[in-house]
């Protein structure tokens, strides 16, 4: 019972990296950019949430809904006026702008919010299950965010198979100047991409903060790096990839925390990314890309 | 011989080691004239651990193409070993710029070691997973070092992984301190040792440029298949730039730690080693002036900006956001460049008409 | 185009390093106190706090002080919690012409700072880094909080005296000094006093965003108690999962935790019958003026001990200049001994307790109070 | 093309040498070499041998495997069936640096310089394992750096001329054109001192007078280096004239083998390149 526990509490945190993850690799996939400034969107997203719920006192729907409009436009601005400029030049340059937007969002989240933590309400409002005389306890947070993550995951694999725009992605994603002869609008179909992406950081900052209720504006840089490692071990550009990555690392973390040791579960938590790399080069269900000579 | 060695790279490399110089002395006469305030010098070592940090990650990431997110973990190997080693020598060599020195080696030497135990799993790997490697490597040694207790006694060095394990003697010290890190640190580093350590990084940065090893790193980064083919054993040359990197790195981190009386591990993390890459970026791939300058400006600027108060880091994102597309974006250039002729084509006219009216 | 950018701004690089150059002119009216604190980045709601408490005092002093009294100049700079940009944010200061340095906020920047201030002897007291070590770098350090393994010691002796707990369990954040010293105090402490620890977890500040592990490992060991040696933000994080599982141990925690009930949004429910050690009550009658001018400052969010620290560091160094006739014109070594002389002897009342002294070393010796969470305020524990 | 021997004699019952050659040890054995990828074999069975100074032409339809071959010989994909002799040393399991090593160099069908690189260091990145220099001397300087530095100049020039390129030494690989490229690039190939290099489509892309400048150097190098040379074309004037031993391949299977009259008359060559008599279309 008390190994199951661990698990859930794996499986809860690891959704919610699943869901960072989402973003991250779809914006890899197509832009083959790492966008650094994913994890801050997560924060503008929470504080939308949280403002909309606090301040004006509308129900949680809503707040996500705003959460997600506000990030979409962000996403797109930031991607019109950081990223595309650089479109075609170095991949670090594009790298570095992402670093800036992210002390950007941070310093700016500051100024506007102010440094004090808020304590972010949890968008669940039922009860939690408890099993064997509260031995096993499964709360409502964990049951929605496996949910969504699911949902998503599904959701996206869908969207990318199935409608035009997804295979646009998906041809962008193989061969940028091969879809532009085919007369594919590339640009609108980076920034659609970015906005799906951030609409998926929205909802991700929701479940984050639901989950671990403290915001502030550094709030999401941890969560982005956990979550970028998860998108590398599940194969970055993968979309199951980000979601088995990230249940994996959360259940790699929270075992490695019970039963080997809390000083060095994060030391613990990159070895096995290091190992997994090891054994396969392009993560777990990464595509294995051989070069043509 | 010299026309052979192609007097272009001669002159840039001459004009690097000028600038620099020419640096160091002007600084060295205003300090001596008393016209540095105490915050100007207060930079200028750290300044130059920065400036020999920029050059040796350029080597990695500009002139052999490996991204590298966990440079500062060399760097903070090489801090906790200078502050053990000189604190441990310390009755034994009398000389502060001589146990600087040592210091020094060893703590590049202990970062090269860790760079060739990194290496061997790490250069197995390409592009952006290389990169996650090195993060989750920096990560690694931030937590581990975090987590290291080292005390010096009349009965020698203990080292342990948990705070009770460390049981001094009358006398004994405390040298790393988990957490805590390391506290109460002898400040043997100085400006003119730091600017002689910038003088030895270009020299063997630039000549490893300038020799076949740069060659063939170069074609490593240009062209792997083809290197190869011409017998480049591209493992063994991705290795070798990455322990001249992370022993430079090292030496980088000594310096900077012995100039600082505390030291955490928390210092060398992710973002610490953004910021270097940043240093890189900006002053050009495989332009190592361009590093020099780059680290001078971009460490100068925040403490520039102090007088912003609130809105220091703020604009610190923008200025750096704007640099970057100007400096690398096409259609800024572009822009720019319609501009000049624009303001050159009517500098022009004006002077035509101005001939024309006399 | 690079060159022309390079070029800008190693110009503009050159002006700001002679910017900061010359000391500024000595007013015998004014005494000028600096002060560094992380005001940006994760660490931000400490030093903005405390910097706010500050600027409060320095403003009830100047508008005190009328026409011919003493008034403060009063100046912070961001050391972003980093040992090297603190002592950066120190050179500036010291630039600037500071005599007092009321620094740093936290732990790492002021040991990074102590060893410059012993060497320039500018008298120098913290408002809240707790390490003892701190106070130990020279004698002319003083700190105005607790020290860590002190605090966790008052802790332990309060969980014996008043039998809180048989089995007590622990989580630390074990890349915090403060938290380690804590703990290691009260575990230390605890050992002496024959209690039953059963439990002792960590985190670090990279995995803090998820602490379900810790708290379950707490519960499966059966404690009743459970010592929180951190901050706030974390602490809400334990509450509420405590509460979502339904564990529900006696809490205790330390001065860091000051500020869990306010923070914007907080279901301060999950806190009843917190336990907590500070010396700051911010619904005790005699803070309400200071409460009132802090959240009129701040956006209305109640100040928490870090600004109560801050606050009362003004106001101590402030009253020792006027009964030591510093002023202004005081060179800051002059200045310095003469506090430190007086600290020997000086007894300060403050918002964070009455009839604090000091000892040889700089630490400070108050009495430890503690206050339990009833119905959504402090009550005197 | 008289003073180019095509007299060649039987060494085995299936392999031809140059009269030159008899005697030797071939530089180059390759024996029932296969490769799949997945499930699809791309290349089978695939035997020759070359004699240390034989110009031997590799020729077959577009996607027969050809490309493939080379990879094979140089180590860029590990063969799943069969073994590669290189001067009596099986190359199984070697990087493709150790096989450079062991005496195999090459150009590629999408030409691959070092394109920031002038051509000099170019052939200089070529010469590496020529260059005799420790590491610790390149990185300080030492005095043993000059010498050896100044030696492979001279060295570099030597062959830049050779091939004709001393003029355009100091310019940038990838700004030169398209015949200068595949020239520098068998120059670089050259600077590796190997026993045998391998051209893949030398003369893609050239006219005709590049062409026929090509065949000549081809000899040459030959001539001078007493080296093997093994070289993909499609340019069948090319390989019909300087090949002495032709290796046709279809499907990843050799379907002929012998000198270029042999191959001229052979049937199933015919039918590979021609298609059956109904069809037209080559």
């Amino acid at each position: 019972m008390q190994v199951l526990q661990y698990l859930i509490n794996g499986v809860s945190i690891g959704s919610v990296y699943a869901i960072i993850a989402l973003g991250y690799t779809m914006v890899y996939g197509i832009a083959k950019m790492l966008n650094f400034a994913h994890g801050d969107v997560i924060m503008v997203g929470a504080y939308i949430s949280f403002c909309v719920t606090n301040y004006m006192g509308l129900p949680a729907i809503v707040s996500i809904l705003a959460a997600m409009v506000v990030c979409t436009v962000l996403g797109i601005l930031i991607e019109k006026l950081a990223y595309k400029p650089l479109r075609g030049t170095s991949s670090l340059a594009v790298l570095i702008t992402a670093i800036g937007v992210s002390y950007f969002l941070q310093n700016a989240a500051q100024l506007i919010w102010g440094t004090a933590p808020k304590s972010f309400t949890s968008i669940v409002t039922f009860k939690p299950f408890s099993f064997a005389d509260g031995a096993l306890v499964i709360t409502g947070e964990v049951i929605i965010t496996i949910a969504v993550s699911i949902l998503v995951m599904v959701g996206l694999t869908l969207f990318t198979g199935k409608t035009r725009m997804g295979k646009a992605m998906r041809a962008v994603s193989e061969d940028r100047d091969a879809a532009q002869l085919m007369g594919i609008n590339v640009n609108q179909t980076i920034s659609m991409t970015f906005a799906i992406g951030s609409a998926l950081a929205a909802i991700a900052g929701v479940l984050l903060c639901s989950t671990v209720p403290t915001l502030q504006p550094t709030t999401g840089s941890m969560p982005g790096i956990r979550a970028f490692t998860a998108a590398v071990i599940g194969g970055i550009g993968s979309i199951p990839g980000a979601m088995l990555g990230g249940i994996l690392l959360g259940i790699i973390e929270t075992f490695s925390k019970k039963y080997i040791s809390t000083e060095f579960s994060d030391a613990i938590v990159f070895a096995v990314l290091i190992l997994i790399l090891l054994v396969k080069p392009t993560g777990l269900l990464g595509k294995q890309v051989q070069e043509k000579v | 011989m010299k026309k052979l060695l192609s007097n272009k790279t001669t002159r840039t490399n001459t004009i690097t080691y000028l600038v620099v110089t020419i640096a160091f002395l002007v600084m060295q006469i205003l300090s001596s004239l008393g016209m540095l305030g105490s915050a100007t010098k207060g930079y200028l070592v750290p300044l130059c651990a920065y400036i020999v940090m920029a050059v040796s990650l350029n080597l990695l990431v500009g002139v052999c193409g490996e991204l590298s997110l966990g440079h500062a973990g060399f760097m903070g190997i090489g801090a906790f070993t200078g502050i053990v080693v000189a604190a441990v020598l310390k009755n034994v060599i009398a000389g502060d710029v001589l146990r600087l020195i040592i210091a020094m080696f060893a703590g590049g030497i202990m970062a090269g070691c860790f760079g060739f135990l990194i290496g061997i799993p790490a250069l197995r790997l390409r592009g952006d997973y290389l990169a996650i490697v090195t993060l989750a490597f920096g990560e690694i040694l931030k937590n581990v070092i975090g987590n290291l207790y080292i005390g010096l006694d009349s009965e020698g060095l203990q080292v342990a992984f948990s705070a009770g394990s460390v049981e001094l003697l009358e006398g004994g010290k405390m040298l790393l301190d988990g957490p805590v890190g390391a506290t109460g640190i002898e400040k043997i580093s100085s400006f003119p040792m730091g600017f002689v350590l910038i003088l030895f990084t270009l020299f063997v940065v630039l000549n490893l440029i300038n020799s076949k090893e740069g060659r063939a790193i170069k074609a490593v980064r240009d062209n792997r298949i083809a290197a190869e083919s011409v017998g480049i054993n591209v493992t063994a040359f991705r290795m070798k730039a990455f322990v001249v990197s992370a022993f430079l790195a090292g030496m980088a981190g000594v310096l900077f730690g012995l100039n600082i009386s505390s030291l955490q591990a928390s210092k060398f993390n992710f973002n610490t080693s953004i910021n270097i890459l940043v240093f890189v970026v900006l002053g050009g791939m495989g332009n190592i002036l361009g590093s020099v300058i780059s680290a001078t400006v971009l460490y100068i600027l925040p403490e520039a900006m102090r007088g912003l108060d609130d809105l220091r880091m703020i604009l610190y994102a923008v200025v750096l956001i704007i640099v970057m597309l100007c400096t690398w974006s096409p259609g800024v250039k572009n822009f720019m460049d319609r501009i000049r002729t624009s303001i050159r084509a009517k500098l022009r006219k004006n002077g035509k008409e101005a001939v024309n009216n006399e | 185009m690079k060159k022309f950018f390079a070029l800008m701004m190693a110009a503009m690089m050159v002006v700001a390093m002679f910017a900061g150059c010359g000391n500024a002119e000595a007013d015998a009216g004014t005494i000028k106190i600096g002060m560094t604190g992380p005001l940006t980045g994760g660490a931000a709601v400490y030093g903005t706090a405390v910097e706010a408490g500050m600027k409060i005092a320095v403003e009830e002093i100047n508008a005190a002080a009328g026409e011919d009294g003493l008034k403060i100049e009063f100046k912070s700079q961001d050391d972003e919690h980093d040992a090297e940009k603190a002592l950066n944010a120190y050179n500036t200061l010291k630039d600037w012409g500071m005599q007092f340095f009321a620094g740093a906020v936290t732990t790492a920047p002021c040991l990074s700072i102590a060893p410059s201030a012993v060497e320039d002897q500018i008298f120098m007291m913290t408002p809240s880094g707790s390490s003892e070590k701190i106070a130990n770098s020279g004698s002319n350090i003083f700190q105005m909080c607790f020290t860590d393994p002190n605090q966790g010691a008052n802790a332990a002796v309060l969980v014996s005296e008043k039998n809180l707990g048989t089995n007590i369990g622990i989580i630390y954040d074990s890349s915090d000094d403060y938290s380690k010293g804590l703990m290691q105090g009260f575990k230390d402490k605890a050992a002496e006093l024959g209690l039953n620890i059963v439990c002792e977890t960590s985190f670090t500040n990279a995995n803090s965003s998820d602490l379900s592990t810790q708290v379950t490992q707490c519960k499966d060991e059966g404690c009743d108690f459970v010592f929180l040696p951190f901050y706030a933000t974390e602490a809400a994080q334990v509450l509420t999962y405590a509460n979502k599982i339904g564990y529900e141990p006696t809490f205790f925690g330390c001065d860091g935790m000051d500020g869990v009930l306010t923070s914007d949004g907080f279901n301060t429910d999950l806190a009843e019958g917190l336990i907590l050690m500070t010396p700051f009550n911010p619904d005790a009658p005699e803070t309400q003026d200071f409460v009132a001018k802090y959240q009129a400052m701040m956006n209305d969010v109640v100040p928490n001990q870090f600004a109560a620290d801050g606050y009362d560091v003004i106001y101590a160094i402030y009253d020792a200049c006027v009964a030591t006739g510093i002023d202004g014109a005081t060179p800051a070594a002059d200045a310095c001994a003469k506090l430190e002389e007086y600290f020997a002897t000086y007894s300060f009342d403050g918002l964070t307790g009455t009839g604090m002294t000091w000892d040889a070393s700089g630490m400070i010796s108050k009495i430890p109070a503690a206050v339990i969470i009833e119905n959504g305020k402090y009550v005197a524990f | 093309m008289n003073e180019y021997s095509r007299k060649m004699i039987k060494v085995s019952t299936t392999n031809l040498f140059r009269e030159q050659d008899a005697g030797k040890p071939p530089v180059l054995d390759v024996r029932n070499l296969g490769i799949d990828f997945g499930g699809l074999t791309a290349v089978d069975g695939f035997e020759m041998t070359i004699g240390p100074t034989e110009i031997s032409g590799l020729i077959g339809p577009n996607g027969a495997g050809k490309t493939t071959i080379f990879n094979l010989l140089t180590s860029v994909y590990q063969p799943t069936r069969g073994s590669i002799l290189l001067q009596g040393i099986d190359t199984k399991g070697m990087t493709t640096s150790k096989v450079n090593k062991l005496g195999i160099a090459r150009t590629f069908q999408n030409i691959r310089l070092f394109n920031d690189m002038t051509a000099l260091d170019n052939v200089k990145v070529g010469m590496h394992n020529q260059i005799k220099c420790s590491f610790l001397a390149s990185l300080l300087h030492l005095p043993s750096y000059y010498k050896s530095e100044k030696k492979a100049n001279e060295k570099a020039m030597e062959l830049l001329d050779f091939m004709g390129l001393a003029d355009i030494a100091d310019q940038k690989a990838g700004s030169l054109p398209y015949g200068v490229q595949r020239r520098l690039e068998i120059c670089r190939a050259l600077a590796s001192n190997p026993a045998i290099i391998l051209l893949d489509e030398p003369a893609a892309g050239m006219n005709p007078s590049e062409t026929a400048e090509l065949m000549h150097q081809i000899r040459r190098i030959r001539d001078t280096f007493q080296i093997a040379i093994f070289l993909i074309e499609h340019d069948m004037n090319l390989v019909m004239n300087v090949c002495e031993g032709i290796v046709v391949v279809n499907y990843g299977k050799i379907i002929a083998k012998g000198t270029p009259e042999e191959i001229k008359s052979d049937p199933a060559v015919i039918e590979a390149y021609l298609g059956r008599k109904n069809e037209v279309d080559a």
